[in-house]
């Protein structure tokens, strides 16, 4: 059962001479000031529509909630205490000692090692604020991309995914698609905010209203040389931007930069090329598991899975016709 | 819906290019492949510094037909290098708020609601009023006999991010009319 | 402390009233069993996010089933000259893909580029798949249907030369909606299986044959309800064979699942939906099989059926929206199942790396 | 420093990758804390025990940096013998006046090294002509001469190095558990890493903002950090120093060219009425002849100010027209002001981009203070709560205030905003940077160059012909600044004109390029002395932006800081006293031998050719007094004051006192709170009762107040803006999980806190990131609270304003309201509306058995008694 899933390099040579290098984000969260710039100058950028009810949501300084078609980098906020960093520091010494296979070239052999006896961890030990910038993952098999039925949604020059606004017809199956909740159909329901009702002079003109909505990886910007908003913005560089090869380098030395000082917690999200989603263009260093900051353990993009939901769809069609064959045999004797 | 020509159509194109599965190239349209970035038509770009905090932040500030378009960092700067926080990286829509109140408003004693005046007027009102509180409480010495010749009649308070060359001009021009109640920020 | 994971000690959430708060708060007031492995998530809010299809889609499902059933009944009864069934299997078929594409299109959020589903051939995605089926099987369904409509109004509709060719399109047409009949039907299994959709996809080898079932069902249903006794010994049969296929595939389907991925099928409004498409479809079954020698019981088993056949169709779309809402449908089974191939020694395909 | 100046703490990320340890002391944990390698939580206010601890932990350690100290501060000047010690008169200093709470520095001076007498103020004959408080510029106090008697060997009992050892000597790691909440772990690891971390080799910076300033005796908060980093050796080297993070984007500016009552531009002071009678006895007061430093030339800083003001009309006869300057009789702050209109004294208030509605603290004795107003000018970008108190403001809704009984005319005008004029912002670090033009005020908007050259105009207009003597200094103004086609002052000719240039002589009209080319004979003229050279050559020095890509880490051809372009002051003491770089490691400015020159990454701040071993005439003054090794030039005695005999009016050496509302009575002293604070008592701004007094228990909770990166401080640039306003769209109260539990507070739901001055209602945070303490012995609670909202119907979000619960009680220095600590009481769930909420304000206030004395007695302690008092009370 061959696979189904995009082979990038053939993408990539579709573009012929345009095709770039493979761009990427490195997010390092770990320093990370939760300050939020990102989420600007996304918005004012892409023009992107004000979100939500203008109510505290109940989750620490996230006042944002999560990505959605108006907010396409969203800042989360986990407050942990003592026994929290224990396990998120236990589960990162499992995930070391689990012998993985290094990922790409072997890092220097102290890094490993030296997580095991692991020097003591940073002085802060009985509370911390993990904050992290989250975005697209713009997929190297991309699940919005592969059951967008109408070609909206492409595979860009530059390796990332984007929607075309002018195409897409809102058919909202790419919602489902995606295994990380990124993209989000901008319907009535989400766009008529409090600000609507409350003040009509703060009412913005919506763009691309019934459409999918998703970081486009600033696009735009991409196409004249440009660094995306967000990465340009970010006051600590923790949003990091640059070719794919480069931005996994250096998060693979950032995370044994991390683990030689002892924060055995630190762990990539995305840089495996042989994960579900055949690694990501938006690498993550997280401090903990990762659906603690709302992200999926297991990630899978469904085409993996596709020839043999093929498989299964003829079969029982083929049943449907033995069906119907043999209760026109039983009911054609009577 | 665009024109579909018979080669134009991306299934053809799938057809016809390594993008078979329709994923890439083959399924771009027109507008796209002529994506330029919102700013490639701006009139203008000047280098400023952002109006929020003291770190002085610089900023680019993009214009087209006399409207601030876009503003982002100012790589060129040794404070930034070219990043923003969240305020100043929010600094377009404080520039073109639709919360601004670009039109002057005035509020005559005991009314209930504002009404609108012509600046002039309303300059020419300011400065008959600032005379006659200058006048009224114009005070040539203190009570020990010591010369003071000031102004207890009006104040002002500024706030922090009011220009260099504009503080000057404030003080010298309040300090030439006896005013000594003038106030900033910097003190609260 | 605001650490998710002890949402459960914490007293009940204030309602809501943000949109994306509303939703967290339903999630996270259910108390998690106490053997279940840790589980935290990001204040109870949804990982992926269910596509944003109403009961329109539903709709579709069923109506898309029954023109596809309804296209086989046709071809049996030409094979088996019960001319009054095809005739009423052409007409439902031809009905029931026009209104299933009309609900389709109101239930875009553009509705006016609803062309474009054609503007490409993905095998990637089942929905593209999907739309040309339905195209060439509407086309076709066109063709059949608007030769009975000539034959019913007698010749007399001013089709002109259009006539010669039409019935001469009649017997390839017949083929070409009968073709694509069981495709039509099974295609679906795959559109919502093919996501990340927690029940949907973990349902994806069941599904298919749940959906030809419900889609065998409900033509046999419209056939008995359409058709005269005498004509409708071949969708009584069908009828006992369908819902045989839905019960067990069901129950197929729901064992073979994680149980947090079976559970929005067992519990909530869908579950009951699917309880009461369940026993519909047996009683609507029993009576055709039974009872169908007479018109009126013939009738109220084909509508049983038919009812059947829709609570099937909804109950499985909402229970898919709703296992998108809740975080522990995509975060537990999916750590169960990295812990498993890690304990198996798989140790190269995680997201998550240390180096 | 992440909250507030987010973009600055790229280089705090960049150094602790480098291996920096970075340590935040707040009393929350913040994102500042959350990349921090710690967090020290403590009690707000009680930052001075602390650092008098780190100083007596370096003293008693003997961690000091011995050669530093000795060369550069004043370590071993000896102190009058009249100068007594808190630790003597049970936390007073000598000298202090109980009538109006002000001490007479004189005994406080040095010991002169010629007899007896001791070094005063030069030009004040008798004590009471000793300066007032806001009389000095910041550039440091004045003394008679610079020849002091010193012991070097430190051991002398009054040499400043034994009086700082003995003024510090109780301030122990207990005692800062006792007092502050840190444990001596955390206090042992913040001392340790401070010293072990200074010296030749590395240095320690301290970074701080309004946390420090906004108290009772900020001034000395700051002064504390001043005298450890002195003695550790981190002043004017790279990596060290005391680095001020200031709030506003030219906040620095608007004290260097300041619209403040007490300044003129340069730091020069106001004249004073009878102090400053005439010029000669203002020059005078500034700096004598025979004092060290640059303040020496005030007149020719002072008269070519006045050339700039008042060009021909200033005369050598008239004195330059100095009579032409209003004359100061005491303080007239922004509080004294606000007296003032409550008393109906005051008939007009410009606002001009300030929101003291919802951003002044008492924000209800503000809105009140208001409605007595005969007319009102508000310029702003949008309707701020400043603007609409009269029809939608807290009193309109309680009732104390009807609209139709309010007279206040009320003027709204539109002001352009920062890319709709051309000018220049003074950021935190000195840098004066041009912001260029890039589109035109829409509408009736109009940047405040424009309108007030306009309002100028019109006032001469009406005033042209007068002859009464009151209208000269108006008429007389230099007034003609170009226009462009719209009206509007070129900025770059107002530039030109704070620049200065030659009145007179052979270069005649051309621009000054440093202040040393000012004269005191009227041939030259320069609005803002300390900016001089900022026009040089007739180039915009702030306008250059040479990227800092293309230059080293010192970026100087980046815009242009003043003085004279130079980036880190008091750079000499980058060098040993011979001149040589403490180490390579913090190299900076150093002497090079060959060229008889100081040289370096930095422009020198010292004479350049001045050597390291030169030593003064006895009788020199001025700039020329400076000996090779004074590297602090603006000292009168050219050297880092350990102990400062002038300059502050509330004590020689920071001392710890309580804030004027504390849940404790002060643990080192009899005395409670800062004995020469400001009070301003009255029935709207009564205080809590401290230290376990009747009525303290009705308010025994501390709040503090705070901003957050998503705001921007009473939220005029943020709460109207969409993009801002949802990030952090409702007021809210952060509390520690053991004072939720204790009182009820539900996560996430309402509470109610209330202080003598008002009530406001918040959303409650829940959250280990703020810490309840065991303070002496009892256990207190803090809770945290953000002020960005008020009430109004203009913005995007609204909210109660957390300014109305504070009162008002200023720093004797500088006039600075207490904004950090103070105390309340809070109950769950939401106010009242209507008039109950004043009542429940009432009620309270009843319980406490509060009058308008309460917390405004300055003395606590018998004054006058024998020096045997005892040391202080637990």
């Amino acid at each position: 059962m061959e696979s189904l899933t995009e082979d990038t390099q053939r993408s990539a040579e579709a573009y012929a001479e345009r095709a770039g290098s493979r761009k990427a984000f490195f997010t390092d969260t770990s320093i990370c000031i939760g300050c939020k710039a990102c989420e600007v100058a996304c918005k004012e950028w892409n023009r992107n529509p004000q979100d939500g009810d203008l109510e505290v949501l109940g989750s620490s300084y996230d006042n944002t909630g999560a990505l959605g078609a108006n907010t396409w980098r969203h800042v989360a906020f986990v407050e942990q205490d003592q026994d929290r960093i224990e396990k998120a520091r236990e589960s990162g010494r499992k995930l070391v000692s689990l012998g993985m296979p290094r990922v790409g070239p072997p890092a220097q052999a102290g890094a490993a090692a030296g997580a095991q006896d692991g020097t003591a961890p940073p002085d802060t030990a009985e509370f911390r604020w993990l904050m992290s910038s989250d975005v697209c993952k713009h997929c190297t098999h991309a699940g919005c991309l592969d059951v967008c039925p109408t070609g909206a949604l492409f595979r860009t020059e530059y390796g990332t995914v984007k929607v075309q606004e002018d195409i897409c017809n809102g058919c909202g199956t790419c919602v489902g698609g995606c295994p990380f909740g990124v993209i989000e159909r901008r319907d009535e329901g989400i766009i008529r905010a409090k600000t609507e009702r409350a003040q009509s002079k703060y009412a913005q003109e919506i763009p691309n209203e019934g459409t999918a909505n998703k970081c486009t990886f600033c696009y735009d910007r991409l196409v004249d040389g440009q660094t995306p908003a967000c990465a340009q913005t970010c006051p600590t560089t923790s949003i990091k931007f640059g070719d794919r090869e480069d931005m996994v380098e250096s998060a693979r030395q950032r995370v044994a930069e991390l683990h030689q000082q002892g924060m055995t917690e630190a762990r990539l999200y995305g840089a495996n090329p042989n994960d579900g989603v055949g690694g990501t263009g938006s690498i993550f260093l997280l401090l903990d598991e990762p659906e603690v900051y709302g992200l999926p353990p297991d990630p899978r993009v469904p085409t993996k899975d596709l020839p043999r939901m093929y498989q299964r769809a003829v079969l029982a069609a083929g049943g449907m016709l033995a069906a119907v064959g043999v209760s026109f045999v039983l009911g054609g004797r009577r | 819906m665009t024109r579909i020509t018979p080669l134009e159509w991306p299934v053809i194109r799938q057809l016809r290019t390594r993008d078979s599965s329709g994923r890439g190239a083959a399924v771009t349209s027109k507008k796209t492949r002529e994506t330029s970035p919102r700013t490639s038509d701006a009139d203008t770009v000047v280098q400023s510094i952002c109006p929020y905090c003291a770190v002085g932040c610089g900023q680019k500030v993009y214009a087209k037909d006399n409207r601030v378009v876009h503003i982002e960092g100012d790589p060129d700067s040794p404070i930034s290098r070219g990043r923003l926080c969240p305020k100043g990286a929010a600094s377009e829509q404080l520039v073109n708020s639709a919360g601004r109140q670009t039109k002057v408003l005035y509020r005559a004693p005991r009314s209930r609601e504002w009404e609108s005046l012509d600046l002039d007027r309303a300059i020419d009102m300011i400065a008959d009023r600032l005379l006659t509180a200058r006048r009224k409480h114009w005070e040539d010495t203190d009570q020990h006999g010591n010369p003071v010749r000031r102004t207890m009649g009006f104040a002002s308070l500024g706030g922090a991010t009011i220009d260099n060359e504009e503080n000057y001009l404030i003080k010298k021009l309040f300090s030439a009319a006896g005013a000594v109640q003038i106030e900033n920020q910097a003190r609260i | 402390m605001t650490t998710s994971e002890h949402d459960h000690h914490r007293p009940p959430e204030p309602p809501r009233s943000g949109r994306r708060g509303r939703k967290a708060a339903e999630g996270a007031r259910e108390i998690p069993m106490v053997e279940k492995p840790e589980f935290s998530s990001y204040y109870g809010r949804a990982v992926v996010k269910a596509p944003p299809w109403g009961d329109e889609i539903g709709a579709y499902l069923f109506l898309g089933g029954l023109a596809g059933g309804s296209s086989l009944l046709s071809l049996g009864a030409q094979l088996t000259g019960s001319r009054i069934l095809q005739r009423n299997a052409r007409l439902t078929a031809l009905g029931a893909v026009g209104l299933g594409t009309v609900a389709l299109i109101h239930d875009l959020g553009r509705p006016e580029r609803f062309l474009y589903m054609l503007r490409t051939f993905k095998i990637t995605s089942p929905m593209s798949v999907g739309s040309w089926v339905l195209t060439s099987f509407s086309t076709g369904a066109g063709v059949t249907a608007a030769v009975e409509v000539d034959r019913l109004t007698g010749h007399r509709l001013p089709l002109g030369p259009l006539r010669r060719v039409l019935h001469a399109l009649e017997g390839p047409a017949e083929a070409q909606t009968a073709l694509l009949g069981a495709p039509l039907s099974s295609y679906t299994g795959p559109l919502l299986s093919n996501t990340a959709v927690p029940t949907w996809n973990a349902a994806r080898d069941e599904l298919p044959f749940v959906f030809v079932s419900s889609a065998a069902l409900a033509a046999s249903g419209a056939a008995l309800v359409f058709t005269p006794v005498r004509e409708t010994q071949p969708a009584r049969a069908l009828a006992a064979i369908a819902a045989v296929g839905d019960v067990v595939s069901m129950k197929l389907m729901k064992k073979r699942m994680h149980p947090v991925e079976a559970e929005p099928l067992k519990t909530g409004g869908p579950g009951t939906l699917l309880k009461w498409a369940e026993r519909l479809a047996v009683s609507g079954a029993v009576g055709a099989v039974v009872f169908g020698g007479h018109r009126a019981p013939a009738v109220a088993s084909g509508a049983l059926m038919l009812g059947a056949s829709a609570l099937t169709r909804i109950g499985i779309l909402r229970a898919g929206l709703a296992s998108a809402r809740d975080p522990r449908h995509t975060i537990e089974p999916q750590k169960a199942r990295l812990e498993a191939r890690r304990a198996q020694g798989v140790v190269h395909d995680s997201i998550t790396t240390a180096g | 420093m992440a909250e507030c100046h987010p973009v600055g703490f790229q280089w705090v990320t960049e150094a602790k990758q480098r291996g920096a340890r970075i340590i935040h002391v707040d009393p929350r944990f913040t994102r500042t804390s959350a990349v921090a390698d710690r967090h020290i939580a403590l009690r707000a206010g009680s930052d001075i025990v602390l650092l008098g601890a780190l100083i007596n932990y370096v003293l008693t350690h003997d961690l000091w940096f011995e050669e530093y100290v000795r060369a550069y501060t004043n370590a071993a000047t000896i102190i009058s013998e009249e100068y007594q010690d808190p630790e003597d008169l049970n936390g007073l200093f000598s000298g202090y006046n109980p009538e109006d709470g002000t001490y007479d520095k004189s005994t406080w001076s040095y010991q002169s090294a010629t007899g007896r007498e001791t070094v005063g103020e030069p030009g004040a004959e008798t004590e009471d002509d000793a300066a007032e408080p806001h009389e000095f510029g910041a550039g440091g106090p004045p003394l008679s001469h610079a020849n002091v008697r010193r012991d070097e060997t430190l051991q002398d009992p009054r040499c400043v190095f034994q009086v700082l050892k003995r003024h510090f000597a109780r301030y122990t790691p207990e005692m800062v558990e006792q007092t502050c909440g840190i444990s001596v772990d955390d206090f042992t690891y913040l001392a340790n890493s401070i010293t072990e971390n200074s010296g030749r080799e590395r240095t320690t910076a301290f970074t701080y903002a309004v946390g420090w300033t906004q108290h009772a005796q900020g001034a000395q908060f700051i002064r504390t950090a001043a005298i450890l980093q002195l003695l550790l050796g981190n002043m004017g080297r790279p990596g060290g120093g005391i680095i001020a993070l200031r709030g506003h984007a030219t906040i620095q500016g608007c004290t260097d060219i300041p619209t403040l009552f007490n300044l003129l531009p340069g730091y020069l002071p106001m004249p004073e009425a009878g102090q400053h009678n005439t010029l000669q006895t203002y020059l005078d007061s500034i700096g004598s002849k025979k004092q060290k430093g640059f303040w020496a030339n005030a007149d020719a800083y002072t008269i070519s100010l006045l050339k700039a003001w008042w060009g021909d009309a200033a005369t050598q006869e008239n004195d330059f027209a100095y009579d032409y300057l209003p004359r100061l009789t005491g303080a007239h702050g922004t509080y004294q002001t606000l007296e003032r209109m409550l008393r109906d004294e005051l008939d007009g208030y410009f606002l001009i981009g300030q929101n003291p509605a919802v951003g002044s603290a008492n924000g209800r004795m503000q809105r009140l203070g208001m409605s007595h107003l005969k007319w009102l000018v508000v310029r702003d970008f949008s309707l701020i709560e400043s603007a609409t108190w009269w029809k939608d403001g807290p009193e309109i809704h309680t009732g104390e205030l009807r609209t139709e009984d309010i007279e206040t005319e009320v003027f709204f005008l539109p002001a352009a905003n920062h890319t709709e004029k051309a000018g220049s912002f003074t950021q935190t670090q000195r840098l004066v940077q041009w912001r260029h033009q890039a589109v035109t005020p829409p509408d009736d908007a109009q940047s405040e160059l424009h309108f007030f050259h306009e309002l100028g105009k019109r006032l001469r207009q009406r005033l042209a012909g007068s002859q009464d003597s009151r209208d000269r200094p108006l008429l007389d103004l230099t007034w003609d600044y170009p226009t462009d086609a719209h009206g509007e002052p070129d900025p770059e000719a107002v530039l030109a004109e704070i620049n200065g240039f030659h009145v007179s002589g052979p270069d005649q009209g051309e621009p000054l390029s440093t202040f040393n080319e000012m004269r005191a004979d009227g041939s030259t003229a320069g609005g803002c002395w300390i900016y001089t050279g900022i026009y040089a050559d007739r180039v915009n020095q702030s306008a250059r932006r040479k990227p800092g890509q293309e230059q080293d880490e010192t970026a100087a051809e980046w815009a242009w800081a003043w003085p004279a372009n130079r980036r880190l002051l008091y750079n000499r003491a980058s060098a040993d006293p011979q001149g040589r770089p403490w180490s390579e490691r913090k190299k900076y400015v150093w002497w090079d031998d060959e060229q008889q020159r100081w040289t370096g990454k930095d422009v020198p701040d010292f004479p350049v050719d001045r050597a390291p071993d030169a030593r003064p005439e006895p009788d020199a003054g001025g700039p020329a007094a400076l000996a090779g090794d004074d590297p602090f030039i603006m000292q009168a005695d050219g050297k880092g004051w350990l102990f400062a005999p002038h300059g502050l009016v509330d004590g020689p050496l920071p001392t710890h006192y309580e804030p004027p509302e504390s849940p404790i009575g002060n643990p080192l002293y009899g005395q409670q709170s800062n004995p020469a604070r400001i009070v301003l008592p009255g029935k709207d701004n009564l205080l809590a009762p401290s230290a376990l007094q009747p009525g303290s228990e009705i308010y025994p909770h501390i709040f503090t107040t705070y901003r957050l990166t998503e705001h921007h401080t009473a939220g005029g640039m943020s709460r109207f803006l969409p993009y801002l306003a949802e990030l952090q769209p409702e007021m809210f109260c952060e509390v520690s999980p053991e004072f939720a539990a204790e009182i009820g507070l539900e996560a996430y739901g309402w509470a109610t806190i209330i202080s003598p001055r008002s009530a406001i209602e918040a959303r409650v945070f829940i959250t280990e990131r703020v810490t309840s303490l065991t303070i002496a012995g009892r256990r207190v609670h803090q809770v945290g609270l953000p002020y960005h909202w008020g009430v109004g119907n203009e913005a995007v979000v609204e909210g109660d304003a957390a300014n109305d619960l504070l009162g008002l009680t200023l720093d004797p220095n500088v006039h600075i309201q207490g904004s950090k600590a103070a105390q309340c009481a809070v109950r769950p769930g939401r106010r009242p509306r209507g008039p109950e909420l004043t009542k429940l304000v009432e009620d309270l206030r009843q319980q406490a058995g509060l009058t308008v004395e309460t917390g405004n007695e300055r003395l606590t302690v018998p004054w006058g008694e024998p020096q045997d008092q005892p040391r202080g009370e637990q």
